[in-house]
């Protein structure tokens, strides 16, 4: 199992979500997050004194997943979010060592879809 | 303060009280006495200074009801609407409406010169009279703020402004509002400005949205609206309270006179009980048809009644201004859902509150309005036949349609020199930062997945 | 505008102004002149809109000090509490309480059919007079929300309001505003409306919070009430300026005459010493007593000054105001206290402020009370005996007893009826989303874990 | 209500009403009739309540101009701070400033005992004169807590409101608004008060956050200024609406007389205009020099104008309220960036708007004003000369001088004993947690990472 | 030494932390989340318009604990957030290779309590 | 690859930032979080009810590295964030198995920077 961890422009989470689905991957969590990356923030004056922006709006989202979906679910965030332009996003992916459900208790690949 | 006692002014208003009741505090110019004048004077200035707060009404209710990430952008429009609107009115707008000219607007009283000390017709001194109209003009300026909300960028918004405050207004409040203009001389009658302000400002709205388009992820897949939803309801909540409020200054205000009481007091309860019946039949519909009573409806229902009792407040009686709330509160609802339905994304719902309740307040003088009370002729409903609703009708169509011809006219000279709309890009990051660089909400946490 | 000047109305204001000071200014009806009346209608119809203002107040501050999650709730709850006292008060309200009948209720009027022009012993234009009174009475329907708040169903206050608005604040209106009422009778006073408005909506608000019953999670493990802090601090604070702003209209605008000014002026100074002086007093014993001045209980301080300062203040010197005013800012903090102790769970304190303090405004009467500004009997302070003082208890338990058993009576139906509360699931939720199907704060990331 | 028409207050009202014209109406103090100051007193009255109303204005404008860890503990310092003038101004302040005493300071009318009932050359009720004083003792009080916002101790605020509304103010206020003071007599004019509150206010501000030091983290890396945003810009931009909505009291209020209705009604004129003007500079001036049209800094411009307008306003044609306007406008925006560049931490602006626009209102009289108007002599530009300029200067030095040394001597005397400044760690966590136990927006996710 | 990362129904936080400090487990880190499951969202509609709310608010909790903590931990977030309803959310665990105190530099085992 | 986590105080986040610059990691994710650990929480009343505050304000940080990338991190993060007063923070260091740029498509280390 992985859990699979993408970072994406705020206005691509519909996107997202639609491309996640059509590869049946119906679970996630998400959360807001600010991001700092290759994507330079922006310059701005507040009351006549400069401002650097550099924490950019992001979103997190977080998906724990069976091996066979790892791809898939790769191929949709991509799908999803990709603009072309710098501030896209990344996606990392760590070993998932155990899930547990907690309604049931059930443990491992039955638990996490 | 008491340093000023020895100012002429204060010598002026000692002698007048001192000498009462000799002939000396008559006013030269109305034959009326100082002291009627500066009751009435004191009535107008400060029904002005409610009028005025409507704007902060305005802000809130605009600002509520969009997304976070444009509020700064919306209260920036409100705040210079009103600002541009008062230089405007002052310079240019005032001597086109009131001022003697033709039928069409008038010419005579820029920059106030020219305008005799008291105003004609009235007890009431020009600066009060002028102050009380100035802000009339600012509120039909920011109406369409929120129509044309979250996509429309700044400068072209001031442009806008200008125009409607120096000329579009003025020229339809001359043709009702002037003994001279060509719809008084028929007979038609707006007491308080269902005609003028609100059929003029929610028309605008209306064409300026469609020329604007709707906002990006309005209308998704197959064009089925999305609900996009409001910020902050409660300041939103606020902002209708300020509004009825506001309003308190607005519609008995425009009696311009305190006589012996019964006019404005009549009209302040009138305008009270179809702001109440309003958002009580606003909520059953929503109830009803939607399934819960919701509450941004709701407010709207009372903006509705207020917008279509602001014509007729004088002329009715307390029962009609609960005919015309209840109707206004229905009419709302089926305004904004008729308008999403055809695709005309109006975010805060003003072409349903004042552009529809604005017709429908003009023509419920038609139907509710007494000659008794200063109709011309009887309403329908006291058999006075259906001449007044033609002149209402002929009055409506013909102000709803000048307002959106000159009003498209501005958005497409706009849209096709410096551009109308904002960025998608900048759309997506909000107009609070692309236009004004600042966030409303620093450090909030806002989640923003449109 | 102008173009009403046609209209019968002003002719008359014209006619009347011309013609000073002869016969025909003078009503037919009162014997005083038009410009008399017409002043009195607009300082009572400007204190109306004062006092509507204050619905605008009790939503905020009670939004602010409840959780983010069911803040539409109370200002829908607000909002139609006002619109429907609003017509209660027009087809019903009024006719029993101001209404000749017995001693009990009266029974004439209902719509205002047949209400005299100018309301006997005033001069003031009915219409003004019904607007003052339906904004009073909007104003103690609008007490219970908060201290019910975070779990009523919203159809079950509907219900509540009706009752409340039609018929229990009517009557008591009677008993004590209404010549012919038996405390009038008695020699009973409350000039503005300690009791009349404050006892019946705070008890109301005590009983109904009792068959309620509290917030899930307020009482944990043993019964040690839970702290659950208010979602917007600032906004409740705005409401706490504009319900003391207003209340200058309730408690001057109960002059319902400007006279020679000395009476509504008082009235103000008195309104502003006893808020300022019950904040200070709530911060001192807050601060004593818990350690750190807090800025909730430091303005409900100041709501209490003002509530307690509602009965006696056309009655009493500043002095009195002051030391009225220090009680009130000690007897919140306790009662606050007191009631979390009783497990009666009321969010923002509306026993304690409204209640209690209505309790104490009218037996402050009974102490401070001057006979020389219109007292039967001297307060206690002044020598006067405990008589006044007696028949202040009498009709404070009297209504206060009403109260509880009338609201109680209604409040038990509900419950075995419709329900009164939401579910576990609901009220976890909370009542924006499970009420009326919206969020408060669309995209704000809120942290909700109670 | 109407049950008080037993008591003499009414009595005396009705028979006021029955007998005019004849002798008895014409109060014994005044030589006035009863009517005449009825209005007069009603006017101010009201006047009172608008000013009364800008405290929620001050407080709103500066919470959200400061981050949410400090909101609650500015609107407590405002709300405490109104409350403690009330009390101050009634016990000691009204004596000190409009008793008779010396050039220098009043001394009689503690706690109002032996004040005429009817102020002498005016047509007021003591009470309401009182109650619009004091509400303009609260205002100046209140300025300072914008500029030493998010770092001073709420007791060591304490006692700065009682120095300035006890003794400060009042004494500066003797100097220029009591017929005794040395500043009246050499010809000094400020109508409303930008040199008495603006003045006062402003440069206690300015030597306050000067002796209190930046904010943490204001000047980083070789002094070079962090823009620190405002956490809540829409509620900021309702209270400029309030405090403008307020103004409409304070500025025209201070003819404390009806009269013609010719001097309040130009005075609400001018404000209005010089409102607007300052607004549309300020927006202008940002959006040339720094890019963007910066909402925060447009409101500011708003209350520049304001500022600037209210010592001139009675004295001034409504041309010459645009130019000041126009004035003010840019000088808040050069006085921000100035102060920011000279290490005065000044999170709202108070000073710039204040400090720097209290001064060129001063000034502006002497350029503007108008010997026909009330001013002892023609300003610049009626070719008066600079006479008049050269005592408003000398008024407005001596003022401003006067303030900073006796607020500084207060600042310097609480910082060397009880320490006016929070902890490092309790800046950090925010003033809202450190000194009243409880956060402003509990649940919200704030990202505070300063 | 693992991470444990918990989704849990927001009102479920309280009890969660009793259980977990009755195991002696008093370190954590939480962050409110938009979780998107088995646990369908909900129908509204905002003036007149349908809106379908699939992302339901949960509270993420994030513990390292030492291996012998595992269990424990696991068990009592079960005990916690269990009501036997959907949506009542999941657990995941992951190798947490490294642990360091900031503090005191402390790393590992000793830095984790 | 490793991804790294660190809690730290809200008010220290500029100067880690400082210090991860200065080390040359310019990308990172930072939330906002509430954390539980030996720092007491506090105590106040509100409207005279004790209130037990001892979820407190933290920021999460999260930085995909590379390996040779691990300390320097860890040590820039130390440096910043160390104030030697207890709720300074902690870092967890994890496997990170795989690392997407979504923009590229790239993969692994390429991906990270
Ligand atoms: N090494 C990293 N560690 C943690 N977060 C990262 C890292 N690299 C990128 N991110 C996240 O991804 C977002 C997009 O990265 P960025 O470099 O701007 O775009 P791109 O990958 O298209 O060049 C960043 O704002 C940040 O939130
Ligand atoms: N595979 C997953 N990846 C990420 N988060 C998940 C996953 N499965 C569940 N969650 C989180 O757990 C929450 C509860 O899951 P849900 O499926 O609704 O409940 P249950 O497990 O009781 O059926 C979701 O809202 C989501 O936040
Ligand atoms: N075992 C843990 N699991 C998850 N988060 C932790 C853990 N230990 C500490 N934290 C986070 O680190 C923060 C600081 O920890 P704390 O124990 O207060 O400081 P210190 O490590 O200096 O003693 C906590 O508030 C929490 O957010």
């Amino acid at each position: 199992m992985k859990l699979i961890i993408a970072y994406i422009q705020p206005e691509k989470l519909n996107d997202v979500k639609q491309a996640l689905y059509a590869k049946e991957v119906y679970k996630m969590s998400v959360t807001n997050a600010l991001g700092c990356g290759q994507q330079k923030g922006y310059h701005e004056t507040y009351r006549g004194v400069d401002v650097e922006v550099n924490l950019l709006k992001k979103i997190r989202v977080e998906i724990a997943v069976n091996e066979d979906f790892v791809q898939p679910t790769i191929d949709a965030i991509i799908e999803g979010a990709r603009t072309g332009n710098i501030g896209d996003g990344k996606i990392f992916v760590t070993d998932l060592g155990q899930c547990v459900r907690i309604r049931t208790g059930e443990e491992g690949h039955n638990a996490i879809g | 303060m008491l340093g000023m006692f020895k100012s002429k002014v204060s010598l002026l208003a000692a002698a007048a009280i001192l000498v009462l009741p000799a002939a000396s505090v008559f006013g030269a110019d109305s034959g009326a006495p100082d002291s009627q004048v500066g009751v009435d004077t004191l009535w107008v200035t400060i029904a002005a200074m409610l009028v005025f707060f409507m704007q902060a009404g305005f802000g809130m209710v605009e600002a509520g009801f969009i997304r976070a990430k444009n509020s700064s952008n919306i209260l920036m429009k409100n705040f210079i609407d009103y600002c541009t609107a008062i230089v405007m009115f002052f310079l240019v707008g005032y001597a086109i409406m009131f001022g003697t000219g033709n039928s069409f607007l008038g010419w005579s009283g820029f920059g106030l010169s020219g305008v005799a000390d008291i105003i004609p017709n009235t007890h009431v001194q020009k600066y009060a009279f002028w102050f009380f109209q100035a802000a009339f003009c600012g509120a039909a300026a920011s109406i369409v703020a929120g129509g044309m909300a979250e996509r429309m960028k700044f400068a072209a918004y001031i442009i806008y402004t200008v125009a409607i405050s120096a000329v579009v207004y003025p020229i339809v409040g001359h043709w009702v509002w002037n003994e001279g203009g060509w719809l008084a001389q028929m007979g038609f009658k707006d007491f308080a400005g269902s005609t003028v302000v609100h059929i003029t400002g929610g028309w605008a709205a209306f064409i300026g949205t469609i020329i604007l388009g709707p906002r990006i992820g309005k209308y998704k897949n197959g064009g089925l609206p999305k609900a996009i939803a409001g910020h902050n309801i409660p300041i939103a909540c606020l902002g209708v309270f300020i509004l009825w409020f506001g309003w308190f200054g607005f519609n008995p205000g425009s009696t311009v006179a305190v006589g012996d009481g019964s006019a404005f007091s009549r009209v302040a309860m009138n305008t009270n009980l179809a702001a109440a019946v309003g958002a009580l039949a606003a909520m059953a519909v929503v109830w009803i048809f939607f399934g819960k009573p919701d509450l941004s409806m709701t407010m709207n229902g009372a903006l509705a009644g207020l917008v279509a009792v602001t014509g007729p407040c004088a002329y009715i009686e307390p029962w009609a201004a609960i005919a015309i709330g209840a109707v206004a509160g229905v009419l709302v609802v089926i305004g904004v859902s008729l308008l999403d339905r055809l695709h005309v994304d109006d975010p805060v719902g003003a072409v349903a509150v004042h552009g529809f309740n604005g017709i429908w307040g003009t023509l419920a003088i038609g139907v509710f309005g007494q000659k008794a009370l200063g109709v011309p002729l009887d309403g329908l409903v006291y058999g006075g036949g259906w001449s007044q609703l033609g002149v209402q009708a002929l009055g409506m169509l013909t102000v709803a349609a000048f307002s959106i011809v000159c009003m498209g006219a501005v958005f497409l000279a706009i849209k096709h020199t410096m551009g109308l709309r904002v960025s998608r890009a900048e759309e997506f990051r909000g107009l609070d930062i692309g236009q004004h660089g600042m966030e409303s909400y620093a450090g909030f946490q806002i989640f923003a997945n449109e």
